[in-house]
């Protein structure tokens, strides 16, 4: 019997994967924003859960929100992303440091 | 409302120069003069009004400003203010008129700066509600900073910078002082202030954090290394602002807010604080003797001299016995006068160096010597303000540090003798740059081809030295005006 | 139902203005400069003066199904949030080169979004009033496709500000976990919220609004963003977005989560001190104009902060009144920028603005005006914002904080007069291009410019309007 | 009516001297002296109307505040003046040398481009001078005190270029505001006790405050009147220049000559006698301070005698003959003998002021030439010069009839009849002081008027008449005032309404009938012989055997050096001193401003906040993922923090 322990925990697995992935990624701007959605996933997760085992229906609905949301970032994502690489003729993430200090 | 008008009038006028711009500078020129004039006569016959017989608050004006927090716009004016304001409405058109002479670009900027400058340091010393004057105190930083940084000379940039940070620290800890007493007493009303009873430790922080902002103002040793610098950068107008009026600020702090409010932890304190006065009347003093920049000397002297204001505001706290309300009061007026006395001569000592300066183009005393056989008429009124800054009886600058002495004699004769080691180190410093500028043969070239002070620039010069002369053969009118003012702020502290 | 539509008309006008926009953006060329502006200023003409209208009625009730609320905060933050819009508007969208209708739609998108951000009764309104916000940020950052910096920190803010959502919402869901509901009334439960649980689930949250207000640690973004985007974009980001923060904060740690204060507090006050320290300090060695504005953005972050981890309702209005003092400043500070911005010569770094004072003698006393005012010197109106939030800390006892915040400010105070220092002390051997502002430009830059001097001579007002926007009551008293 | 003579009196020079000096130049020399001189002569004569009519009416003496100078609370202090014996013959004396110095400098000066300057100085001096004597109170006394300093200051610099002139003017002041800042800590003391600064006031309830003392430290303890005393007498140290502070006199010498007649011998310099005797009252009543006078005036007398016969410049010879002087009459007053202090101080006036005149005759002379080494044999060039320098010079050594015979000869009996403590020290110095004076003063006439003409080649001829007039003028009464004057003066009530002072007998041992009895008394004491052996010594070295003192300076070369270097006095104040406070005020400059508080404090910290940014801007990497890592290491504290939080480790 799966508890809401098991998902909240595969939901922490997921988010910490996707924060990883974002730290520790050093090459491709794709995978970070790959891993941005493995954060929402995680937390579309936790409200699927959360939702069940409250016998609650608001998690579910806010769930599609996050989805249209995360569909939408997704869009603007690599909208940038384009721009970025006709700039650039890169998405390489360590040779995105013209602004720093 | 007359002291309304002192204030406004100066700043709005200061704003139309603005407008006026740069093409219409000799219209500004003229009409600065004139209104920074009428704001003179404006205050003495306010001086006329004002009645000497009365301690309390005159020509009060009180409206409602930021109801949330009780504050009011609060003016009036007392003994300690009057003569204050009127050194400042004095000097002000003084420094206007001398802007022609010595000043190339943006004349409108600077005699516009002026203006607001004026306007806010009135302001300052007849506020009556203690964020109103942190207002005034705090906003006259900016005209200062741009005089020094726009007008300034070589190192200006790091000069009115330091200036600026300097006194910021320093005010922000008045700041919270000011808010803190807000707290206890539900108003900003300094008068309020005064009643509000408070332990000793509570006094304490509170004086720590108006010292602060007074000490560096004033300034008193260690924070006194803003002053040498903004002195020899500001142009002539801005050093003489800065040491006659600016300065005086920090000692009027200290009578209007330190001694009254926190009398106990002025008792607390006055030791460290009479022990910073003696350094700043020696150590200070010394140091002027090492100058070679005239206008170093002269600021280091400022220091100095400033060290008989803070010291006769604190010395009668150390008496043994009970407080003699007459040695208080004595104290105090010494004070006082010494802070009128010291705004005129140093003001009349830069606007002196800046005529040389003007022909010139170095404050260095050893491209000087020699200058009174080219500048006789000149070099009589420097002279006559170098003895003056040494305390010549029968000019200004000896009533302050009689008085002051005087007092001091009565609660320790050791600081008493430390403080008159003034007498022979003041001469000394100041004397000796005459010897070396004024006196001597003429080493430098240049000085033979300068022709000797224009009326225009006798002027004003004249004017001042009229002004030490008076006070110092009779400084009667000057006392009366302060004593039942000075009588009451006795009781405050003493009572 | 009907009251219901009547009660969002704001946000109704600038949904239709949007879509209007797009209408507009289809069919006609981008030559026809102005149509953004011509809309989107009536917009925020129309809003204003609706707000002002529900604000004086004292307008309060809930609709939607409690979903969204129309209370005194929400029409008083609404208010100033078009009216400063509307400022932006002329100030900058009249300037030939912000003339393209897309970022005016951008930026009224995210006005839509402060509207719903500062209506919102429940985290899902408020994360959508959110998400819409930022959404249209990241297209406003990247709006200058052709440059390389601005796409770079278009990209940087937007994986950021996923990565912020997204732990924003883990926190969230939390919440709803633990609770059961969106609503903020049925959050406002102290039993569950003083478990271990519920703090965490805040400390998601808090980081979420820390990002988008851009405290330290999550303030990376500000700086890049700042200096990356065009000037009339980083005008927007600056000002707008904030109060959408500040509503988040109000609507989530002041009523959802008021029973945890001494919690969150905390957690807001370590974030304060950290972005007063790091923002000012790092300015200091900024050479960078924009970047020396954005870090001392995050400065003042710090002291809003500062402000709000008071806890109370007075520590709000406080930091309310500094935020919208803030933003009057900095728009006054960009605005001048932008003006002073010619084609050929971009002002980028302080030797670009060296002896302005000869050249544009009225601007550079307007950046005056707004660099003194961030200092905090009075008769600015910039000193009335700090003066309140150190009020506020002196009465509740936070005498340590209120003094590291001014000596803070001390140091911070260097790198203001630096500018002031570039503008009127350096001498330029190469003048700078005489730029030919427009009257709107001018009009302005001189009113916010002059309402930085005004409002300090006589700051009442808007001490009075931050009060009435927490109560409106408090403004009979 | 008195009262209002007594003010024209005093201003009147006042008026003048700033007539003459702001309108001089443009109307004319004829105007410049006339007015000046028309200033002085109006005040000689209202001060010898007033002695007259004091002197038929002694209820006329009188002291009247013309106004009040401040008042704080209960203090007053008020300007006034107190017009009685001691000030009007203080105003003769000052007016009459002032006048014949004015007229002196008529031709004196009349070359000189700060001709007009000069008059306009020396006139004011005349009034700061007059306001001194003239005051009836403590501050007004401190006022004509420095005022006269000024003046003093401002005409030993006559001649600015010179930096000689400079450096003495430079030192005057500073050494006299050494004795000043003493002089106002007396008057402090004073003011502390008695709360006013009035004579009156003061001298009537002195009694009261005999068993005051001021505690110095825990231990030790002075009586109030002695401290005050020595505070004061320190004042007339710096300005009647008595060892140690007496460096400035001989320096002061580079101002013109008429000034050294005038201030630098006849006048100012005694100022601090006067006020001795003004202060008598107080000083009366401390015996230890008595003593210090009469220790500190007997070094004095006989210390700066002796440089007096190494020097070779004759305006320096008198200046150290000057010295010795003074300490003489600040001898008489530690004895108590006021009075015969005062009559030697106006004796001296007169024959110091001829004397210096005289050289300044000779000088002129000349050509502005004042080494006597390189002067001779001008006795019949100059023979009004030589007449009336022999009369000064007989009077100054004391040769019986002359006036200095009368004071000095009272003033030494004063101290050989005294029992005050170190009078029998003082007693054998001004003894050996007058043999010594004797010396020196005919070195001088000898090597100048005496022996060879050195250069042939100089046209050496009589100045004009205003120089001589004055001599001729002051040169009579240096002979004939004594006579009439010593019994009045000294031995009879004269002073009484203003110095109080045992009886003559009690001071003198000695009835006093009349004059030549005295002379006749006198001549039984060693005094007068020891000075004609001095004239003799001097003949025989300066004139038949002019290689002697040669020999003896090489014999006693250690002493003579000593001499010649001034004992070491100015060594030590300019190069110990000075340099040592010099180099304090630089290094406290450079190190404790400069160093300490401005680079390490002010600039460092600015500096280490400026380098701390510079670090901590590194943060921001530019590396999208270390942002992130920021913002995870962010909630991570958080999160850590919540959890130690509910564990109970952190807060």
């Amino acid at each position: 019997m799966l508890t809401l322990q098991s998902y909240l925990s595969l939901a922490a697995i997921i988010f910490s994967i996707g924060i990883i992935g974002i730290v520790i990624n050093r090459k491709n701007i794709i995978i970070v924003m790959m891993c941005t959605e493995l954060l929402l996933i995680s937390v579309n997760f936790n409200f699927i859960a959360f939702s069940y085992f409250n016998q609650d229906i608001a998690g579910q609905i806010f769930v599609f929100f996050i989805l249209t949301v995360a569909a939408a970032e997704a869009a603007i994502g690599l909208a940038i992303l384009v721009a970025l690489y006709r700039n650039k003729k890169s998405i390489d993430v360590h040779e995105l440091r013209t602004l720093r200090n | 409302m007359i002291i309304d008008q002192l204030i406004w009038i100066p700043i709005l006028t200061g704003l139309v120069v603005l407008i006026l711009g740069e093409k219409r500078t000799n219209l500004s020129y003229l009409l600065s003069l004139l209104i920074s004039s009428a704001i003179f006569f404006l205050s003495v016959y306010m001086y006329l009004l004002f009645d000497n017989t009365l301690a309390s608050y005159q020509f009060e004006l009180k409206v409602p400003w930021i109801d949330r927090f009780n504050i009011n716009y609060h003016l009036g004016i007392d003994g300690i203010s009057l003569p204050l304001i009127m050194l400042t409405t004095f000097l002000s058109p003084i420094v206007i008129y001398t802007a022609k002479t010595s000043l190339k670009n943006k004349m409108h900027q600077y005699i516009a700066s002026f203006l607001i400058l004026e306007g806010m340091m009135i302001g300052v010393f007849s506020s009556l509600d203690a964020f109103l004057f942190y207002v005034f105190w705090e906003a006259m930083l900016i005209p200062m900073f741009l005089i020094i940084g726009i007008w300034g000379g070589k190192n200006r940039i790091y000069a009115t910078v330091k200036f600026f940070l300097y006194t910021f620290l320093g005010s922000v800890f008045m700041l919270v002082a000011i808010i803190y007493l807000y707290m206890k007493t539900g108003s900003y009303m300094i008068s309020d202030f005064y009643e509000v009873s408070l332990s000793l430790n509570q006094q304490i922080l509170i004086f720590l954090g108006f010292l602060f902002a007074f000490a560096v103002k004033i300034p008193m040793w260690p924070v006194h290394t803003w002053l040498p610098d903004a002195h020899v950068e500001a142009p002539t107008g801005g050093s003489v602002i800065l040491a006659a009026i600016l300065l005086k600020m920090g000692g009027y702090g200290f009578l209007r807010f330190s001694l009254p409010i926190t009398p106990d932890a002025s008792l607390f304190m006055a030791p460290i604080m009479i022990t910073l006065s003696l350094i700043a009347i020696i150590y200070i003093g010394l140091v002027a003797l090492a100058q070679t920049d005239m206008k170093k000397l002269i600021a280091y002297s400022s220091i100095s001299h400033m060290g008989f204001v803070t010291l006769g505001s604190f010395v009668f706290f150390i008496q043994s016995g009970s407080m003699d309300l007459n040695t208080i009061n004595l104290a105090i007026s010494g004070a006082m006068i010494q802070m009128i006395s010291h705004g005129l001569i140093s003001a009349a000592l830069f606007l002196s160096i800046g005529v040389m300066y003007d022909r010139l183009h170095t404050r260095n005393i050893e491209e000087y010597g020699g200058i009174v056989t080219k500048m006789p008429k000149f070099s009589v009124l420097m002279v006559f303000f170098a003895l003056s800054n040494a305390a010549l009886p029968g000019t200004s600058g000896f009533v302050g540090e009689l008085t002051v002495i005087l007092a001091t004699f009565k609660v320790n004769i050791y600081i008493a003798l430390l403080s008159a080691l003034t007498l022979i180190i003041g001469a000394a410093y100041t004397l000796w740059m005459i010897k070396r500028v004024i006196f001597g043969a003429v080493t430098n070239e240049k000085i033979n081809s300068q022709p000797d002070m224009k009326l225009i620039e006798a002027i004003p010069l004249s004017l001042i030295a009229f002004l030490i002369l008076l006070i110092g053969v009779w400084p009667k009118p000057l006392t009366d005006t302060m004593n039942e003012t000075i009588l009451s702020l006795s009781y405050l502290v003493g009572g | 139902m009907n009251n219901e539509l009547t009660l969002i008309t704001p946000e109704l006008i600038i949904a239709s203005a949007i879509c209007l926009l797009i209408l507009v953006n289809s069919f006609l060329t981008t030559e026809k400069r102005y149509t953004g502006l011509i809309i989107g200023s009536i917009t925020m003409a129309t809003c204003a003066l609706i707000s002002l209208i529900f604000l004086i009625e004292t307008t309060n009730s809930s609709i939607f199904n409690n979903h969204y609320k129309i209370d005194h905060f929400s029409t008083g933050l609404k208010f100033t949030t078009y009216l400063i819009a509307l400022f932006i508007f002329i100030g900058t969208k009249t300037n030939k080169e912000n003339t393209k209708s897309e970022l005016v739609l951008l930026e009224i998108f995210a006005i839509l979004g402060v509207s719903i951000l500062a209506s919102s009764n429940n985290l899902l309104t408020l994360y959508l009033g959110l998400e819409t916000l930022t959404l249209s940020m990241y297209g406003l950052v990247a709006s200058k496709r052709s440059s390389e910096i601005a796409t770079e920190s278009a990209m940087k803010f937007f994986i950021l500000g996923a990565i912020a959502s997204a732990i924003f919402l883990y926190g969230v869901s939390f919440v709803y976990g633990l609770h059961g509901t969106l609503f903020f009334e049925e959050l406002n439960n102290a039993t569950i919220n003083n478990t271990i649980e519920m703090q965490l689930a805040l400390a998601f949250i808090i980081c979420g609004i820390a990002f988008k207000l851009g405290a330290v640690p999550f303030h990376s973004w500000v700086p890049d963003t700042y200096q990356g985007a065009s000037t009339s974009s980083a005008l927007f980001i600056s000002t707008i977005p904030k109060l959408g923060a500040f509503a988040l904060i109000y609507r989530l740690l002041y009523e959802a989560f008021i029973a945890n204060a001494e919690f969150w507090s905390l957690l807001i006050l370590l974030l304060g001190l950290l972005s007063l320290i790091l923002g000012n300090v790092i300015a200091i060695a900024q050479d960078n104009l924009r970047r020396i504005l954005g870090y001392s953005a995050v400065g003042h972050i710090g002291f809003i902060l500062i402000g709000l981890s008071i806890g109370s309702i007075d520590g709000a209005i406080a930091a309310l009144a500094y935020l919208v003092i803030y933003i009057l400043m900095t728009a006054a500070a960009f605005m001048s920028i932008e003006v002073i911005s010619t084609e050929k010569r971009a002002v980028v770094t302080l030797a670009d603005i060296k002896d302005l004072n000869s050249t544009h003698p009225w601007i550079s006393l307007i950046m005056l005006f707004s660099m003194f005012s961030m200092v905090g010197i009075p008769p600015f109106i910039g000193f009335y914002a700090k003066w309140i939030i150190l009020s506020e800390l002196i009465n509740s006892d936070m005498l340590s904080i209120a003094l590291i915040g001014i000596i803070v400010s001390v140091i911070a105070a260097f790198y203001y007069l630096r500018i002031v220092w570039y503008m009127y002390f350096e001498k330029n051997e190469l003048p700078i291009m005489k730029g030919s502002p427009n009257i709107f430009q001018k009009t302005s830059i001189s009113l916010v410019g002059l309402s930085i001097l005004l409002l300090g001579i006589y700051p009442s007002p808007i001490i009075n309007f931050c009060r009435s926007i927490f109560s409106p009551f408090l403004l009979i008293d | 009516m008195l009262f209002n003579l007594s003010l024209i009196a005093l201003i009147a020079p006042l008026f003048t001297g700033v007539l003459a000096g702001f309108i001089g130049k443009k109307i004319g020399k004829i105007f410049t002296n006339g007015v000046t001189i028309l200033g002085v002569l109006i005040s000689l004569i209202i001060s010898i109307y007033i002695l007259i009519l004091i002197l038929g009416n002694p209820e006329l003496v009188f002291n009247q505040n013309a106004y009040t100078w401040l008042s704080i609370g209960s203090y007053k202090l008020s300007i006034g003046l107190l017009i009685d014996n001691l000030t009007v013959s203080m105003m003769i004396v000052v007016n009459f040398v002032s006048l014949m110095v004015h007229i002196y400098t008529i031709g004196y000066m009349h070359k000189d481009p700060g001709y007009h300057r000069f008059f306009c100085y020396i006139s004011l001096f005349t009034f700061a001078m007059l306001s001194l004597v003239m005051s009836n109170n403590f501050l007004q006394l401190f006022f004509g005190w420095e005022a006269v300093g000024v003046m003093s200051y401002l005409l030993i610099g006559f001649w600015y270029t010179k930096e000689s002139a400079i450096k003495a003017n430079f030192k005057a002041f500073i050494i006299n505001r050494i004795g000043d800042m003493f002089l106002i800590l007396g008057i402090a003391l004073l003011f502390s006790i008695f709360g006013t600064l009035d004579y009156e006031h003061i001298f009537n309830n002195t009694e009261s405050i005999t068993s005051n003392t001021v505690k110095l430290s825990s231990s030790f303890e002075i009586s109030s009147l002695t401290l005050a005393c020595l505070l004061l007498f320190g004042g007339a140290m710096g300005k009647s220049a008595q060892m140690p502070l007496h460096v400035w006199l001989p320096d002061s010498m580079e101002g013109p000559t008429p000034i050294s007649a005038l201030i630098h011998a006849a006048t100012m310099v005694t100022a601090g006698v006067f006020m001795l005797a003004r202060m008598s009252p107080l000083f009366e009543l401390s015996t230890t301070a008595l003593s210090f006078v009469l220790i500190i005036g007997s070094i004095t007398a006989i210390s700066t005698g002796l440089l007096g016969l190494v020097q070779y410049d004759i305006k320096r010879v008198i200046a150290y003959s000057t010295l010795s002087q003074l300490g003489y009459m600040v001898v008489a007053a530690g004895v108590s003998a006021y009075s015969a202090s005062l009559f030697h101080l106006m004796t001296h006036a007169f024959f110091k002021a001829l004397l210096f005149l005289a050289a300044g005759s000779v000088i002129v002379a000349l050509h502005h030439e004042q080494d006597i080494r390189k002067m001779g044999g001008l006795k019949s060039k100059l023979p009004i010069t030589y007449i009336t320098s022999l009369i000064g010079s007989l009077a100054l050594i004391g040769f019986p009839g002359f006036s200095g015979f009368f004071s000095k000869d009272a003033l030494i009996e004063a101290v050989s009849h005294s029992s005050v403590y170190a009078s029998e020290f003082a007693y054998y110095c001004v003894l050996i002081g007058v043999l010594i004076t004797s010396l020196y003063t005919f070195r001088l006439f000898f090597l100048v008027f005496h022996g060879q003409l050195k250069d042939e080649n100089i046209k050496v001829k009589e100045p004009q008449l205003s120089i001589l007039i004055p001599l001729i003028l002051l040169a009579i009464p240096s002979m004939l005032i004594g006579w009439p004057t010593i019994g009045p003066l000294v031995f009879n009530d004269f002073f009484a309404n203003s110095i109080m002072q045992p009886s003559s007998n009690d001071i003198f041992g000695y009835e006093f009938t009349d004059s030549y009895h005295f002379l006749t008394h006198s001549l039984s004491g060693p005094v007068v012989y020891i000075a004609i052996f001095g004239i003799f010594v001097s003949y025989f070295l300066y004139i038949l055997k002019t290689d002697i003192p040669e020999k003896l300076s090489t014999a006693f070369n250690p002493f003579y050096k000593l001499l010649i270097n001034k004992y070491y006095f100015d060594y030590l104040y300019e190069n110990v001193f000075a340099r040592l406070f010099n180099n304090l005020g630089n290094s406290l400059w450079s190190k404790g401003d400069i160093k300490i508080i401005d680079n390490f404090i002010v600039n460092g910290t600015a500096y280490r906040v400026g380098r701390l940014s510079s670090r901590v801007r590194e943060l921001q990497s530019g590396y999208i993922y270390h942002y992130a890592l920021m913002m995870v290491l962010g909630l991570a504290l958080f999160l850590a923090w919540v959890v130690f939080k509910s564990s109970g480790l952190v807060l």
